[in-house]
């Protein structure tokens, strides 16, 4: 079929016309061969301006579309719709860039207004090449997964419960909880940490809504997003098989093994404790030394695996504020010594606990070098001088790590691990509860380090972008400018399948060829930049496209 | 130290005992290697099954009629072989293979690998009237000094990868004196081991890394600066790469040996580099002259992006190219360079992962502007 | 230096941050040298080396490869990708002679409009030291 | 036969570019399609030429052909015809490939202005390019033998030249150009333009050449060698069947060959991109090729060589101008064309099929008579 081209120039009022001659525009290209109809406006994105296109494109039975306007980013969104009204297919359109990138940035009238025909002529040169593409819809199951059974994850799942949709609760072990059930006091006020979470629990357990299987594992997750199929080990050692349209990762974190830091002297020498020994010394009522008597004199050693890790941990500092409070309602006339690397107690409510707690008598003494030896705390003073304190009692505060699963997890999901082993987000600002897996959350510890309101204030997020984008009965539109390999060219090297990081490539081992799956595939076209053969294109932006642009650009 | 198979022949036939008890006693199903194919003299790579057929084998024949590496990837690219296999081969076609097995075009399992500390290769051309049979005396006589074999292809002379790196089984050659009566098999792996089990001969042990070895190494690499030196290839410029490319006919050749070009259908041929006439037309207009069929000089820079980080420097390019252009030389240097930007070289171990699928979140920041 | 040298350089500029940083540029009304061809790309590991040599090849005075900065990748690690590949090129267009100050990689991100209008400013300012791609008009390519 | 008589100024080439130059002036044409030396002096290339300063260094006969020229006229036309008119001068062979290429789609004539020339032949490129400079004098002393010409085609040509007989761009050299010249038997003194069809004529008359002298003996002289080769053709062909055919032969011919295919891309014919050969079919599971290995003992590795070679043949005998390449591009300097061309006369004559004789003779592979072949039924 012959191609009708129309080409519509907006002076978006004084914006364009002012740098822009477009008389000359106009004259240029109704010039060109191949141009059908070549029309102005003044304000093409205003109600009066979509009117007149739109009724331009029919009058003129036109087939494709070259709008110069402003930037892509504010209106191409815009013009497609109209497209669409008017009956052809909003990817045989073309927006170039005559605002922004080219009447604003350059003085010289002339200049603009060559460079302006310039980019309608590239425009031009690649709009034959366009091929219609057509939305898709995917049904959906709005179930969730939700993987792990701490803070995070029931907050999670019992804001996702509702009538309409389930939710499958899986925990490891053999209780719901987590690591704050193994906590005594919480902060700041020093609630009971047993309180909250028991009642959270109850909550949990009396869900319609809430399937929970303790004792139990995710062995395999299949699908994308709306469509996941997850196989579940249960605790009967049954295997079972799950349908959910989301999925969230909260499996929390475990402590730095002591053993890697012998200088810490745990292990080696007797009321050597990690917090949570401490915590569960706390929650049994009564803080006693090995030989039954309470200490007289402890030191709480911060930032313990700070510098191995590379990171802070974010929480110790807080908690071991919180032990210098255990100790003194305890035992008032014990000596606390609390030795840090730098204080990190950010917040409204912290810096007064701070000086609360340094009001109780206990003692802070900053130093980056601290060794554990029998009975003695050996540590280095700001100014470089070796001291020594004597105590009867150490409480160690050690990073927090990613749990034990997460790497078998990262590559069951398809996800990364960033910084420090955790769980990578979709983006640090942006997106930072989603992962690089479309419908894959991650909430919690999980993540990265965080406090108990940290984490709730994730879950709450994670369920509120479930919540808003996988709605009972809607259907899913994915990403329209996917990649597509052909099966002609591709040679099976599977170089793309690794560069993909949203899992979107897989390799059909029949036909010996890569297989883009759309509905995961965002279309950023690493695969094409990466492809050795030239097999795979991404629609609408294909190499062929670009290089039309290019040889007119250098015309 | 490794274990060392020794036996009192000539290494030829030493190699061959050792094809022949591999298959006559049921351990292998095939053995890959160089025959002689027909009575003038040509040399092909071979899968032979019977014993017979196996006489005619020469599998340290001085020529490469076709890079190994692409065609064991030929012969296990639909799944690996089902029953062993046995394949004599060059350390580079051994390298080649490892880096096609990394992209997925071949597998490891089953196979057998044997390979030499090897003295090069003579080109092709020399194969077309046989004149090689005449030089084979030459051949052996400076393999044995343990100097540089005269007459062999460029690329050969200045290799210095010529330890083959992963093979199960590796003959010893260079600087071996008495390899006519003598032959030293390095069974450098458990299943080279297994695989010659019950085998006649005195096992002791050695070390790969000879002192003929190590001056081998000295000499190649010096051959290589000077190979490199010559070329030039750092002043080509625009200019030196039309003077150099200026005779290239077009037939992609180099890309067809090539056992890191492994698509079916070069980028560069497929329709994404056919245009319409317009196309052609602007070029005119701005050049006032154009080359037709356009992009010699982009398709030899694009094959440099793709085959660069692998290349094993096997030399076949610059054999089969009718224009006689020095590609391999060209390709070697660059490859070098770019394997060296990842401390990477091609076909050292298959774990190791082809650094254009992988990143570092810290590295190349002078490439930033 | 010729005057009247007026540098031609493709940009390919990646959609979220680049793009994004040019128009700022423009909203913001920085000028700039008139030689920027844009070309709006999803990522910049969507530009394949060998595209890169056509346009270079093609006579483009300049290529620029712009992308978000590493960590702040739409696509969470296509940039650093981008970055390998674009390293390999370079170092080849050195090893033969090249002139690889003609190819530029640079972060630029959406907020980025004066940090845009410096870069090209920047890198014209360079290609006019350079004078003309050789390769625009040369016939035997 | 009539044609135009331009006197020679320097030499043949020179005459020939002034009268290409003069075309472009009065825009008879707006480029000129031609080989020019390679800026290192070592070879020729196809090069479109606007600019007419570019054509100092042209050779319209060069002494070899590192690509057909065909090939280059596709490479340019193969998506749609050219808005601006090319003058393409090319040797006959080439020409006959170019209208080939067009009937299969490949090579769109429209405002593509074909020019041949008599051809002495070329030397092999291996020869060539080792030794450019005392290539080009011995390919000189054979061009300009043409006075006497018994030196055309010689040995030291390429084996598909020696026994070429249709290196005339006229009906008697079964070549459809728009224009042929003839320079053989002038002595260097004098060209012919011989005008082969109205596009051809109303060229000459733009640029205000008479075309109406009489060509009467070149032609004799031209047909003279055209039998002198045919019969040659013919002798050497005898020798072939004996030498080369029949399986074994075969096999032993191409027991060399080192599958690098470069004999199909050389090959102006072979238009595919992806040849069938070279694509995923051709790649089998391991056991296919043990068990074939079992049956013989040994199987060569690449397998199929020959079937390749035959089934290339199977693709392009028909239109195979016998032109060389093939050979020219062989690194393991297998008799390639000469057992193509061998082949391909005897396909070519069961359709009494001539390539690139003419467009509007359809392909024999695209169209059928219903009383035909009866010799291969049973």
């Amino acid at each position: 079929m012959e191609e009708k081209i129309g080409v519509y120039v907006c002076e978006c009022g004084p914006n364009i016309a002012d740098n822009v001659d477009i008389d000359r525009v106009m004259k240029t290209i109704s010039s060109l061969p191949d141009v059908d109809v070549v029309e102005r406006h003044k304000l093409l994105c205003s109600e009066n301006g979509k009117k007149f296109l739109k009724e331009s494109i029919q009058k003129h039975g036109l087939t494709r579309i070259v709008v110069a306007a402003c930037s892509p980013k504010q209106h191409e969104v815009t013009f497609m719709k109209v497209c669409e009204e008017a009956g052809i297919n909003p990817y045989f359109f073309q927006l170039t860039n005559i605002r922004e990138q080219c009447a604003w940035i350059i003085t010289d009238k002339e200049l603009a207004t060559e460079r302006a025909i310039r980019y309608i002529r590239a425009a031009l040169r690649r709009i034959p090449f366009h091929k219609a593409l057509v939305k898709k819809e995917i049904e959906t199951n709005p179930d969730v997964l939700v993987i792990g059974g701490g803070i995070a994850g029931m907050e999670a799942s019992l804001l996702l419960a509702s009538g309409d949709r389930k939710i499958h609760l899986v925990e490891k072990t053999d209780v719901l909880g987590g690591k704050v059930k193994e906590l005594d006091k919480l902060l700041p006020r020093m609630e009971s940490s047993l309180d909250i979470i028991s009642q959270r629990i109850q909550e949990v357990k009396q869900s319609e809504d809430i399937k929970l299987y303790t004792n139990s594992e995710v062995e395999e997750v299949l699908g994308f997003l709306g469509n996941f199929v997850v196989k579940v080990k249960t605790g009967e050692n049954k295997e079972l098989e799950l349908r959910v349209g989301a999925i969230v990762v909260a499996t929390g974190f475990s402590m730095l093994n002591l053993k890697q830091l012998p200088r810490y002297g745990y292990g080696q020498y007797d009321n050597v404790y990690t917090a949570l020994e401490f915590e569960r010394m706390n929650i049994d009522g009564k803080i006693l030394r090995k030989d039954g008597k309470p200490p007289k004199s402890i030191g709480i050693i911060h930032c313990v695996g700070r510098e191995e890790r590379g990171y802070c941990s974010g929480v110790c500092c807080m908690y071991c504020l919180k032990f210098a409070n255990y100790i003194k309602s305890k035992l008032p006339d014990a000596n606390v010594t609390e030795f840090y690397q730098d204080l990190s107690i950010p917040g409204k409510a912290r810096q007064k606990f701070y000086e609360d707690t340094k009001a109780k008598g206990v003692n802070f003494i900053r130093s980056n070098e601290v060794e554990v030896m029998d009975k003695v705390i050996k540590y280095k003073t700001e100014e470089g001088e070796e001291k020594t304190s004597s105590v009867d009692m150490v409480i160690l505060a050690p990073a927090i790590e990613p749990s034990g699963d997460t790497a078998k997890l990262a590559e069951m999901l398809r996800i990364s691990q960033g910084d420090g082993g955790f769980f990578q987000e979709e983006h640090p600002k942006l997106a930072p509860v989603s992962t690089s897996m479309e419908g894959i959350f991650i909430a919690g510890c999980s993540q990265g380090p965080k406090n108990i309101p940290e984490s709730i204030v994730q879950a709450q997020a994670v369920a509120g972008r479930i919540l808003s984008s996988l709605i009972p009965g809607k259907k899913l539109e994915p990403e329209i400018k996917t990649s597509e390999i052909s099966e002609a060219l591709c040679i099976g090297c599977q170089t793309c399948l690794e560069v993909c990081t949203y899992g979107a490539i897989y390799f059909d081992e029949m036909k010996r060829v890569s297989v883009v799956n759309e509905v995961l595939c965002r279309g950023c076209g690493n695969c094409v930049g990466s492809c050795p053969s030239g097999a795979a294109s991404v629609k609408h932006s294909t190499t062929t496209q670009l290089h039309q642009e290019v040889v007119e650009a250098l015309r | 130290m490794t274990k060392v198979l020794k036996t009192n022949k000539s290494v030829e036939e030493a190699v061959k005992e050792l094809l022949k008890f591999l298959l006559k006693s049921g351990k292998v199903k095939g053995v890959f290697t160089l025959r002689k194919i027909n009575g003038n003299g040509a040399v092909a790579y071979s899968l032979i099954t019977s014993l017979d057929m196996l006489k005619d084998a020469v599998p340290l024949f001085p020529l490469m009629p076709a890079n190994a590496g692409k065609l064991l990837s030929n012969l296990t690219l639909r799944g690996s072989v089902v029953d062993p296999v046995v394949a004599v081969v060059r350390p580079c076609e051994l390298r080649a293979f490892i880096e096609l097995v990394k992209r997925k075009q071949g597998s490891l399992e089953n196979l057998l690998l044997v390979s030499s500390t090897c003295a090069g290769v003579y080109p092709l051309e020399m194969a077309v009237n046989g004149d090689i049979d005449k030089k084979l005396s030459q051949y052996w006589d400076a393999t044995k000094r343990g100097e540089i074999v005269p007459d062999t292809r460029p690329t050969c002379m200045g290799c210095e990868h010529f330890l083959p790196y992963t093979a199960d089984i590796t003959v010893t050659l260079i600087g071996k004196k008495d390899i006519d009566n003598q032959c030293e098999i390095f069974l450098n792996t458990e299943k080279g081991q297994q695989f010659v089990d019950g085998i006649d001969g005195e096992f002791v042990e050695g070390k790969l890394e000879s002192e003929e070895v190590v001056s081998m190494r000295n000499k190649r690499k010096d051959e290589k600066k000077r190979l490199f030196d010559e070329i030039g290839i750092e002043k080509f410029g625009l200019k030196g790469l039309i003077e150099t490319f200026g005779k290239c006919i077009g037939c992609h050749g180099c890309s067809k040996v090539c056992p890191i070009c492994y698509c079916n259908l070069c980028y560069s041929d497929s329709k994404t580099y056919e245009h319409k006439p317009s196309v052609y037309e602007m070029q005119l207009k701005r050049r006032g002259g154009l080359r037709v069929p356009p992009d010699t000089i982009s398709y030899q820079i694009g094959r440099l992006t793709h085959v660069g980080i692998s290349c094993v420097g096997c030399g076949l390019c610059a054999d089969v190219c009718p224009a006689n252009i020095p590609i391999s030389t060209i390709f070697l240097k660059v490859g070098d360079s770019v394997q060296k930007m990842f401390d990477y070289l091609p076909g050292r171990d298959v774990e190791e992962q082809i650094p254009v699928t992988t990143f570092e979140t810290d590295e190349f920041v002078e490439v930033e502007d | 230096m010729n005057e009247k040298f007026a540098p031609k350089i493709v940009g390919f500029l990646c959609n979220w941050c680049s793009y994004a940083g040019a128009d700022l540029a423009g909203v913001s009304r920085l000028q700039m040298p008139p030689s920027l061809r844009t070309i709006r790309v999803m990522c910049s590991s969507r530009v394949n080396p060998l595209f890169i040599i056509r346009v270079f090849l093609i006579g483009a005075d300049g290529v620029l490869v712009a992308g978000c900065h590493p960590g702040d990748c739409h696509y969470q690690k296509g940039n650093y990708q981008a970055r390998r590949k674009f390293a390999i090129l370079k170092n080849i267009f050195e090893n033969l002679g090249l002139e690889s100050d003609r190819l530029r990689l640079s972060w630029i991100s959406a907020g980025e409009g004066p940090g845009f209008a410096k870069v090209i400013t920047e890198f014209t300012e360079k290609i006019k030291k350079l004078g003309p791609n050789p390769a625009k008009e040369e016939v035997f390519l | 036969m009539k044609g135009a008589i331009l006197n020679v100024t320097e030499n043949i080439a020179k005459t020939i570019i002034n009268f290409l130059e003069k075309g472009l002036d009065k825009k008879c044409f707006d480029a000129v399609l031609i080989p020019i030396k390679v800026p290192a002096g070592d070879s020729f290339a196809w090069v479109l030429v606007q600019n007419k300063s570019l054509l100092k260094d042209a050779n319209p006969l060069p002494p070899v052909m590192p690509v057909q020229g065909a090939k280059a006229l596709s490479s340019i036309t193969k998506m749609g015809k050219t808005n601006r008119k090319i003058a393409a001068i090319m040797r006959p062979c080439e020409v006959r490939a170019a209208v080939e290429l067009s009937k299969l789609e490949q090579v769109n004539l429209e405002n593509i202005f074909l020019i041949s020339i008599d051809c002495p032949g070329v030397l092999p490129l291996k020869d060539y390019l080792g030794r450019p400079k005392e290539a080009m004098d011995k390919f000189n002393k054979i061009l300009h033998s043409a006075q006497n010409d018994i030196q055309w085609g010689n040995e030291s040509t390429r084996p598909a030249c020696q026994v070429c007989d249709k290196f005339i761009g006229t009906d008697i050299g079964f070549c459809q150009s728009n224009l042929h010249i003839g320079i053989l038997g002038t002595e260097d003194k004098i060209i012919f333009l011989i005008p082969n069809n109205e596009s051809g004529k109303s060229i000459l008359n733009e640029m205000d050449i008479e075309a109406e002298k009489s060509v009467d003996n070149w032609e004799k002289k031209a047909k003279e060698i055209i039998e002198v080769r045919k019969k040659k053709r013919k002798e050497v062909q005898e020798r072939l069947k004996s030498e080369v055919m029949g399986i074994d032969n075969l096999l032993d011919t191409f027991s060399k060959c080192i599958n690098c295919h470069n004999c199909r891309s050389a090959c102006p014919i072979c238009y595919c991109r992806q040849c069938y050969f070279e694509s995923e079919i051709m790649k089998l599971p391991s056991d296919d090729y043990l068990m074939r290995a079992d049956s013989k003992g040994a199987l060569r590795f690449l397998p199929d060589t020959l079937l390749f070679h035959l089934g290339r043949m199977t693709h392009m005998s028909l239109s195979c101008v016998g032109c060389g390449a093939c050979e020219d591009a062989c690194p393991m300097s297998i008799d390639v064309s000469q057992i193509f061309n061998f082949v391909a006369d005897n396909s070519q004559e069961l359709f009494n099929y001539v390539p690139g004789k003419s467009v509007e003779e359809s392909l024999p592979l695209k169209t059928y008579e219903e009383d035909e072949l009866h010799k291969v039924e049973i």
